[in-house]
């Protein structure tokens, strides 16, 4: 967690995910638009093969995960300079369906200058280089899920 | 001689079963080079080596990146966050 | 506030706005994702001739706003059939800096079938069609705000 | 006769100096003939009355639609929530 004149808070926690605080801590007196995502444990998932989840244990590399959480922060500052508060959460540990398990959020002045483009870039880049895997535990027992995306000198 | 630390994760613990290791190795080894050593110590390893990612001081490594003294590693499958 | 099949839920209040309650009360078992979009008073505005705002003093025509919301919940359903919940929340009254004023989220089963799109384009229509103002108490005295949007048949 | 009810909003009520109303209009009155008549009774309405905002029964309402009975008027300038 890293506090800049212009605010970016990055952590992994097994503690429950505060958005009123989070959006809280990335609010300046400078700030008209938060752009928030969050990704939640689904029960159920319909793409592909319908399977039932019970629930997903995820663990992380904790230090190479906050540095990357920080470089996904930074690659957002460089695209979108109207960008100023960023919060990064991942919450690890058992999760359960509806849980709230990542938030991106980013705060800008107004809501035209890229913040929604922001957080969803933010949210793609989080899912492709953050050192942080998932095991669903559900009907067929325990599956580790496996990304797809292969990190490029850079990431 | 050079001293390294490597971390293993999700699936590839659970293939290795411990969660790190403590190994000497040639000064000027490559990543690539680690990895085929790897494949001889955990026979387990050797179908997973070719999609699991490696970190060198918690920065993505490549195959012809030497390893620095006292180094970091970590070996874990494509990241799935979120 | 109404609650359907999937939820659809919106209302213009005085109370706090809390993102956690409204992210559960619109995530079903098949959510995996929400795209939330909270509007901020701004202390400091720079676009234009730059100004300080002591606060805002907001006003509706409570039943005609409630409705309207609902009108753009119905919007963002037939244009995004993927969109699961959706929360719309207009806190009205005397409003400091940096407090969330508005507020649209919406969920669905994965970020990428159009969850961002509609959170953007349902607080786009929000500003065009739901009758609240916005009166600017600052270094200049009281200054209603006024729109741009004239609505047409339909809206 | 029909007696219909209106409210005002924001600048308009600061303009007008009171909420609401209740008026006696002709049957078949339309948006814009009501206009006109309320620019006459308020006077100091008359320059914002042409960006003013109409709604009948909670619907925005355009000039040449007619005032149906018991109606629940509106008038209020370009809205600015969010």
């Amino acid at each position: 967690m890293t506090l800049m004149n212009f605010p970016t808070v990055y952590s992994v926690t097994e503690a429950e995910i505060n958005l009123d605080k989070l959006l809280e801590e990335i609010t300046l007196t400078s700030s008209g638009a938060a752009a928030i995502f969050t990704g939640v444990v689904r029960g159920v998932t319909k793409r592909g093969e319908e399977r039932r989840t019970a629930y997903l244990e995820y663990e992380a590399y904790v230090p190479m995960a906050e540095a990357k959480m920080k470089q996904v922060a930074d690659e957002i500052r460089e695209r979108w300079n109207s960008v100023e508060g960023i919060a990064i959460v991942q919450r690890i540990g058992k999760l359960y369906p509806k849980t709230p398990t990542i938030l991106i959020a980013c705060t800008a002045a107004h809501r035209d200058t890229g913040v929604f483009e922001a957080a969803r870039y933010g949210i793609d880049r989080l899912k492709e280089i953050v050192p942080i895997w998932k095991k669903e535990v559900g009907e067929n027992g325990e599956t580790w899920i496996e990304g797809e995306y292969i990190p490029a000198s850079g990431d | 001689m050079n001293q390294i630390k490597i971390l293993f994760f999700a699936s590839i613990r659970d293939k290795v079963g411990t969660k790190s290791a403590e190994m000497n190795i040639p000064n000027g080894m490559t990543v690539s080079q680690l990895k085929e050593k790897l494949g001889e110590q955990y026979p387990q390893l050797k179908d997973a080596l070719k999609s699991t990612l490696v970190s060198v001081n918690r920065e993505y490594a490549f195959d012809d990146a030497f390893i620095p003294a006292d180094a970091e590693l970590a070996l874990f499958p494509p990241v799935s966050g979120g």
